[in-house]
This record gives structure tokens, C-alpha cells and sequence, in this order.
């Protein structure tokens, strides 16, 4: 599909789009349940030296583990601390279990918790109610997690406080330059993280034509007004995935525990695999031929439905 | 935008579209409702401001209709729009959490600080009946309080649709908020421009009064200070309304609203 | 498309379900933004001689006219009391101002009011917090408007209590036979306020193959366990519309007003459009082809999506 | 479901998920994650239940996978599935609201109440560091919140991981929410079956304790109660748990986790 890039538009290259939004000790939201998750952009971050950051994410998933480990992230703000399926993520437990090589700080949530405090942020709530805290120790734990009185005559609700990130990074199946972000399948909580942001980057699968986009209004998950920034980043969720283009490398995920489990490796991977190369292009040369096609997916379509369109009178009288 | 100007009344519509028009210069998102606004949006895109993004109530944002709509729930918005959202995401999102720079709103009662009443005329209190059941506040509250700026146009301009006191506030002003809770402010500007068959008025601060900014021709100042609830302040460089130009009213007639559905 | 109705699931008949789902006294809510109004299931409510009910909807429309002078209802919770474009409801409107020829009760929020007592239903929380009702006399009018401290030390918010319907009743493009619903163009609050009743009944332009649903998961809004009946009600939304289906009957809507105007005449369009019309096929035979063919849309297709599909280890062996 | 019993050992994985399964007879919906619960869902659908609707914390609900999903986000449950909806919607309104009959949990550790631990062990109050920094809460405190019931599957059976006392309560039962707050009890019935290498323990009662319902064949009572960190009570009618059929083997070993990822 042929698209001017040079339009007017939000349209950059990644490290640009890094470089403008991304400073030290700001909170940067990395989202995608399990799906989508924003690798590549993960990477420039560590390239680019950020600091301090205070990471948000409802899943850390390697990808914290790699930030982590590459010096950037001062504190973590999270529900769950492993790698989906398979296994601990090593350099945050030895930071956290023993500050090893320093300490990392934790905010903690549970995953409703997480996304109810995009939901706050992105709805310019203080706060947000939720059910399923009572007679946890999570509220010990974590004295941002709150109570209050229902004046229905109710119990008390715990409520989480809205959660605004300086930034939120997010991954999508494709955009038109505009800004305007389409995404399927699981969809976790980047629209409420992305709205709750005052700043959003989008890498994508591919920009497309506005009529691409303008054909399936209701596939819009983000419009331009929530995006700062759309960068064409193909495979750029690897080794997670995006449905219908590439599958989720669970080889890699396996590979990952012992590389996380010894510190030298995981320098020497971030050195291989991130610092050395110099963005996601090079990234998909050096992963491959041959590992893109284990995780190379067969096509599976959608319908197509009818948005209809109206007669319009010249042509009814014609 | 320059050109012959038109002689169409002050209280036409097409007088009161053009004027509401120019106020989406160099804006970027709108909140358009239905009616006069449809043309007003539809004027400014043609002529100011093309990239103008149309978010409508129903959750269209982007929208490039093919035909005028006729409301803002209207198959033509969502054909070829940029965005279809479910309502929470449109009033949560979209305009609680800021997007939206301005927002046209209409009303049966404006006060000085340009709080709307669109609920009811007469008593209301202690169960009575009023003697107007209006619309209500639909959208108009959440707009109010959360589009950057609001402008509304009335087809009034009398002591009735601009009292010294509302008979309910259905839409605060940021003044109106202020008093309630000095702490629950609001994010947006409020009321900044109204227009009606008479004149143009202003509000200069988020806590001000309403303003005479502009007096539409063939109408005096002492016609619109008399028209007015109470007595009402005239900006020191007050001057006469801009008429519309003879292309507005042509693209109005010829090209926007070509089955004169809000062109009598 | 072929759908064996007799297989299991929960389609049924209009009849059928307003019967078995509607009960005199009910709080029922039907929902639809100007777009999928449920006609075809409140006349059938009419039909049925419904009373005392309370009638939830954002919008009343021509809808809560026809249904307030047909005596169904007690109790309207609402939050706009015109008809979307065109003009006043009369009906409403003399109950309201001169209680003729009764009272009627009104409960009132704003419509993002309306939209949060939905969410809060659908999510079963006690209340839903918003911005917009400081120094508004809406909270004076309506004392279930309240307000709650911010523990996080900012300033009181406004909150709404939950709303939860016995019954919400939607209108949409289409349906599987267990109940999946997938609608597209305006989205309203159907998925909220469905979400947040006891009973959920769905009329559809279509009830398709489970295949057809399932080839595009995300536009699935309802899914089947939020889903009580589905009935095949082909134009359910007339004189409001069906996008890609059939638009708005606009001169209807303004034929409307001087019905509305007049009770005589508003009865008398009651009992031949409603008590005469035994069903949905009916009226759309009396309404009659030319009338059918002013709001008949041009094809406007999207494009399909690709949700792909992994290799099968058998195949890839293969 | 009858036929030849397999002698697998109840501490493997075959024996521990058709045990699981069973308690899918009947229900209508499940909230499945990871691991063994994939393979006991998968083998209820084939033998107990096909009719189950699978619903995970990534918002798929009605999925209808093609291959052995290796995650609750794995692409193959999406294809094909009923609907996929975002998280605010999966959480707030298909599990907050009460859509889920069961809900699968694992723990490191479970009390007497059925209350869970995945979050630490050893000391964390006043900045501590913990010895063992556990997932955390993920959707589990919710799950146990807002499901009908759960069921929970432990690898282990000994008094530290059925400690008299939790390190730290992440998701409590509903005897541990009432005593924080009596009116904010949830609505589920919390675990109601706890499945380890020894024995199947169950909860009669929303408010009662775990009791030992049947022990696993070669496994003594004695060696039960030993091995609980608690004095463990036991079922009147406590009899042994039933064990799988060759044919369940079958189905896990060579229809379902044919690379067996799940099944060492």
C-alpha cells in the first residue's frame, strides 16, 4: 500500500519518537497483555540510556527484566512478576529479594487494579472502586491502595488512585499517518493507558492509507487526538507477538530463564541483542529467516461487514 | 477570508452559522451538535479550517461525512469516520480527560456568567410542576465542564433567554463550579462566545462576565443592553459584526444544506 | 445463511421473551443512541399491556412517547426529553407539566450520568464517579446524585448509583444462536447497560452461523453469557436505523410531532401501528416497499482483517 | 464416564488434571489459566463437559482452540473464539459482575480457609525484603473475589505450603474478607477444592475450614494429616480419590499435550 509519508502527520522514526518523549524519571507505560507488547521500543529506550524510570505494566514480562537489567527503571509499578508462561524473571527477583546489584522499588497492584487505574487516569478520575481487596494484605502492603465510604449506605470500596503516565508506549497491528491506531485480538488495557498518558507512541505493524482505517471505523481502538507519535516497526513485538502477522516465540521465552537467571549472560545478551544493534530492522535481519518461520502464522480472515452509505439525493435524482 | 459580503438579516441562519464559524479558526477538534451547528462546523471546514476533526456525542470522532447530517447519531458520521467509540470511552476519555477544544452548545437560558439552563422554565423545587419541561442536560453538563471552550447560539436575545437569574442551572459556568466548591473547578474555559440575533458577547476571563463584543448591523448597543437580563458590560472596543460573505451564504444554500432542513 | 434455530440455544420469538422476561412493575432499560432503537420490542411490550414500568433510556426518543401513551410506564430515568433532531415529545411533556392524563415520574441525570450508573451496573459497583455536576442544580433536583471524599485529598466528587436494570433490551445487526451479538457503527451504551441487568434480550437484523462470529471475535460487543433471548427481528430498529441495513426514516421522525401533539391522533397511531400489527413482519409489510426503499443504503463494505492461525505441528510435519 | 483405570501416580500430572476436570461436571463457565489447568479444561470439554465456555484473564471468552494454548493470551485462543473484549470489560463486567462459575488458582501456599499466598515468603511488612519474591496478585485476588468457586491445584503437599499461617494473604477467602469487613464479604464461595499430590480437600461451607475428602490411593490419612500445617480435618464419608481412566491418559498424552509441555 502506497502511503506519502512525508504528509502531514505524526509519523517519525523510533528513535526520534524516543528521543522527543522519553526523558529520565519520567513514568512510561509499556502495555500489551501478553500480546503486542512494545519490544522494539523497549530496546531504543535502553539504546538511548533513559534513567529512573518508573516503569508501569500491568504483566513486567522480559521486557522488565531486560530494562532492568540495562539500568533504566528505578521503580516498578506492577500486578504480576513473572513471564507469562514460563518462569521467573531473575534480574528483578535479585534486585528485589536482595538489591542486587541494587535495589529496585515496587509499587504493587493486582491486574484489575492496574487497569482500573488506567481506567482513572484515562477518565481524569482521582480514583477508581474496585471489590477484591477486602482481607487482603495488599492494601498493607501498598498504603496507595485506599478506602471509600459509600454514600448508598453500602460497605466501604477499596479504590486505586489514577495512574498518568508522562508516556505510554504501545504496539498495534497498523495506523494511517494520522495517528488514527487499529488493533485485534487481545486488546488488554492499551486504550485506557494510552488515553490516561499525556504523551502516546504507537509502533505498528505497518501505516496504512486513511481508507484503510476510515473502511472500519468501530476497528479503531486509538484516534489521532491520543497519539503523539506512529512509527512503522514491523516485527516490533517480537518475540511477542501481533494476531495475524507472526506467533508469540515461545522458544525464546523458554531460552530466556536461564539467560536471566545468570547476570553475565544477561549482559552479554542486551550487549548482542540490543546495544549493538542498531534498530529494529537490523533486529529482524539478525533473528532470521529461519526462526521467522517458526513463528510464521497461516491466514485466517474476517468477514467483512457494511457501514452502508447514503443515496445522495443528486444521484436518487439522477 | 476575503470577498463581497451578503446583506442575509442578523437573525437568519446563515448570518448566525457564518458568525459561529469563525470562531473553529485554528481549532482542533470540536464537539458539534445538531441543528445550527451542523452548518457551522460544515462552513468552517469549507472555508478555515480543513482539518478540523468533527467528535460528535455518539462516539464518532473524525468524521468525513458525504452528506449533511441530521443529527448526531446520523449513519452519515460513522460512514467513513475515523473512529467509532462507545460512549464511555467518548465521554471518559474523549472529553472528561480533555480532547475536545471546543463545544457548541444550545440553551433555553444563559446568565451573565454564562451558565445554561436547559431543564425547565418556571418552579421546580419541593416537587412542583414547572411550566416547561425542556430538554434536559443531555451532554451539555459534561461538555460545560470539559471542552476547552464552549459557544453557543441562541435564536433569542430578551430578558427571557438572558435573565439576571436561571430557573435551574443545568450547565455551571467555571464561576457557577467556583461557588459550589472552590475546589472542583472545572478544566474548562466555559462559555466564551454567544451569539445571538442581535450581537456578539464575550467572556475575556474563565471567572468574568459576558461581554457585548460585537453588535450585528442595523442593531444599536441600547437595543442590546435593553434585550438583556441585567445590565450588561460592552467591551471598550466593541464594534459591528462582521457580515457574513456572499460565498458563505452561497456554500450554506447551494452546498451544505441543499434540502433546507436548518435554512428556513 | 442456513442456522438451524432448532439446535439449543436461546432464540425465540418477540412474543416469547417479552413474556417470559417482562414483567409488569419492572425497571427495564432500552438503550441505543439514536442508532438500534429497539422499536420492534417495546411495541411488543405495548402489545402485551406492560404496566407500571420503569423505562431507563439516555435518550427517551419517539420510543418513550409511544410508550408512556400506550400506559406502560411509571417511571422514567432519562437524561434528555426531546426527540434526538426533531422537536418535543408531547406525550412526555404533558405528563410532566400538567400531570394529563397523569403524572409521571422522573428520574434525571445528564447523559454521561446515565452512562456511569450503566458502568457501574455492568461492573457491580456500588456507584460511578464523575466531574461535571459541581455548581449544577441537577444534584438538588436528583438527591441519588451524591458525593464522596477523594481519599487521595483532592476535592469531593460527584458520584451516581448503579443502575440495574431487571431487563435491558438492544437491538443489533447480528447474532449466533447462543447469543453472541456483534453490532457495529454508534456502539452507545448497550454493552454497559446489558451488562448490568438480570435479563438481557436482543432482537437482530440477522442471526448468522457461529462461524460468521467467530471469524471476527472483536466485534463481538455481547457476549453469550450476557444474553437471555435472541430473536430474528429483521428491520427491529424502525424508524430508527440499522447501519448498512437501512437508515433513519427521518420523515417519520417529523411526521412525529403533530402525532404527538394531539393524544387523539396519538392514540389512534397507537392502535393501528401497535395493537393492530400482530408482530414485527406485519408492520414491515404495512409500512410497504416505497417507504422502505426512501431509507434503503448503498453497500459500504469494510475490509477484512487477518486473525491468522498457527501451523499445526501434524501439518507442519507434513 | 467408565472404563480401565490407569495406575499413573497421583503425584503426576495426568492424575492431578483429570482429578481437576472432574470438577467441571456441570458448570457452564470457566475462568482457566496456565499450565495444568489448561489440560484439565481441555480434557473436561472432551469427556465431562462440551458445552464449557473457556473464558482467560486476556479477555477471550468462548475460545475454541485449534493447538494447546501455551498461555492465557496465546494467539490460537483467539482465533475462532466467541469474542474477545478488552481487560476493563473482562474483569469489570464478566468477572466482577458474576459470569464466572469457576476459576482456576495455583498458590504457594493455602491456609485453612482457603485464603492464598502467591506473592511472598518470609517477612515484607516495614520494607522488608522477602526470601522469595512470588508472581504476585496477577487476576487471582479477583478470581477468588468474584468466581462461583476455585479450584486450586497445588505440586505440593507439606506444612509449607499448607502453613497454619499465610506470609502474606494475596487472595483472601471470604472468612478472611468478613473478618476485615463483615459487610463487604464477596460474592463467591472462594476455594471450594484443593487438589494436591495427596489428597482432594474441600470447603462445605462459604465460611467453613477444608476438610480431607478423599485420599489419594497409596497415600494414608496419617500421612495426610502429617503432612498439613494445620491439624487438617477430615470428611466423615472421606473415601479415595477416584483415579483416572486409561482413556483420560490417553486423551492428555496423545491428543492433548502431544509435545508435551505441560506433561513431563
Amino acid at each position: 500500500m502506497s502511503v506519502d509519508t512525508s504528509a502531514p502527520g505524526v509519523v517519525t522514526d523510533l528513535a526520534s519518537a524516543v528521543a522527543a518523549h522519553v526523558e529520565d524519571g519520567m513514568t512510561v507505560a509499556f502495555e500489551g497483555f501478553g500480546h503486542l507488547i512494545p519490544f522494539a521500543a523497549g530496546h531504543e529506550v535502553i539504546r538511548q540510556g533513559r534513567r529512573d524510570l518508573t516503569f508501569c505494566r500491568m504483566t513486567p514480562d522480559l521486557l522488565a527484566d531486560q530494562m532492568v537489567a540495562a539500568g533504566c527503571v528505578r521503580r516498578l509499578v506492577s500486578a504480576f512478576f513473572a513471564s507469562g508462561s514460563a518462569g521467573s524473571l531473575y534480574e528483578v527477583r535479585r534486585r528485589v529479594e536482595d538489591a542486587d546489584p541494587a535495589p529496585l522499588e515496587v509499587e504493587e497492584y493486582s491486574h484489575y487494579g492496574m487497569v482500573c487505574r488506567y481506567q482513572a487516569g484515562a477518565a481524569r478520575l482521582p480514583f477508581f472502586p474496585l471489590r477484591s481487596y477486602a482481607g487482603s494484605d495488599l492494601p498493607e502492603l501498598n498504603p496507595r491502595i485506599r478506602t471509600v465510604t459509600d454514600p448508598y449506605g453500602g460497605p466501604d470500596i477499596h479504590v486505586v488512585p489514577a495512574l498518568n503516565p508522562d508516556v505510554t508506549i504501545v504496539h498495534a497491528q497498523r495506523a494511517d499517518r494520522h495517528g488514527n491506531v487499529q488493533m485485534w485480538g487481545i486488546l488488554g488495557a492499551q486504550q485506557e493507558a494510552a488515553y490516561a498518558a499525556d504523551r502516546v507512541i504507537v509502533t505498528v505493524e505497518e501505516i496504512v492509507d486513511d481508507e484503510v482505517v476510515r473502511a472500519d471505523p468501530n476497528r479503531t481502538v486509538l484516534p489521532a487526538h491520543a497519539v503523539d507519535a506512529v512509527v512503522a516497526c514491523p516485527r516490533g513485538a517480537h518475540p511477542s507477538y501481533a494476531q495475524g502477522c507472526y506467533d508469540r516465540d515461545n522458544a525464546f521465552y523458554r531460552e530466556w530463564t536461564p539467560i536471566s537467571r545468570d547476570p553475565a549472560l544477561l549482559q552479554a545478551w542486551l550487549r548482542e541483542w540490543v546495544y549493538e544493534v542498531p534498530d529494529r530492522t537490523a533486529y529482524v535481519e539478525k533473528v532470521g529467516a529461519e526462526r521467522w518461520r517458526s513463528v510464521a502464522v497461516d491466514e485466517r480472515l474476517s468477514g467483512r461487514v457494511d457501514y452502508g452509505r447514503r443515496y445522495a439525493p443528486q444521484e436518487a435524482a439522477q | 477570508m476575503t470577498g463581497p459580503l451578503s446583506d442575509v438579516p442578523p437573525a437568519s441562519t446563515e448570518f448566525l452559522a457564518t458568525v459561529a464559524a469563525r470562531e473553529l479558526e485554528g481549532k482542533q477538534r470540536v464537539f458539534a451538535g445538531v441543528g445550527l451547528p451542523t452548518l457551522a462546523v460544515d462552513l468552517a471546514v469549507r472555508t478555515l479550517n480543513p482539518d478540523l476533526e468533527l467528535v460528535y456525542e455518539s462516539g464518532v470522532c473524525g468524521a468525513r461525512p458525504e452528506a449533511m447530517a441530521e443529527g448526531i447519531a446520523d449513519s452519515v458520521l460513522v460512514s467513513g469516520a475515523a473512529a467509532v467509540v462507545p460512549m464511555p470511552v467518548l465521554f471518559g476519555y474523549v472529553l472528561q480527560r480533555g480532547h475536545v477544544d471546543v463545544g457548541f452548545l444550545g440553551a433555553a437560558q444563559v446568565d451573565r456568567y454564562g451558565s445554561l439552563n436547559t431543564s425547565f422554565i418556571g418552579s421546580w423545587r419541593d416537587g412542583a410542576r414547572p411550566d416547561v419541561r425542556l430538554p434536559g442536560a443531555g451532554g451539555a453538563v459534561e461538555v460545560m465542564a470539559n471542552a476547552g471552550e464552549v459557544v453557543v447560539v441562541l435564536r433569542r436575545h430578551d430578558p427571557g433567554a438572558l435573565p439576571d437569574r436561571l430557573d435551574f442551572c443545568t450547565s455551571p459556568s467555571p464561576v457557577a463550579a467556583r461557588a459550589a466548591d472552590p475546589r472542583a473547578v472545572p478544566r474548562g474555559f466555559g462559555l466564551r462566545t454567544l451569539i445571538t440575533p442581535k450581537a456578539v458577547l464575550r467572556r475575556r476571563d474563565r471567572f468574568g462576565e459576558l461581554e457585548v463584543a460585537s453588535v450585528h448591523p442595523g442593531v444599536s448597543l441600547e437595543e442590546v443592553r435593553a434585550s438583556t437580563g441585567w445590565d450588561v458590560a460592552v467591551s471598550p472596543d466593541v464594534v459591528e459584526t462582521r457580515r457574513p460573505r456572499v460565498e458563505d451564504v452561497r456554500l450554506l444554500r447551494e452546498e451544505i444544506d441543499i434540502v433546507r432542513l436548518y435554512l428556513r
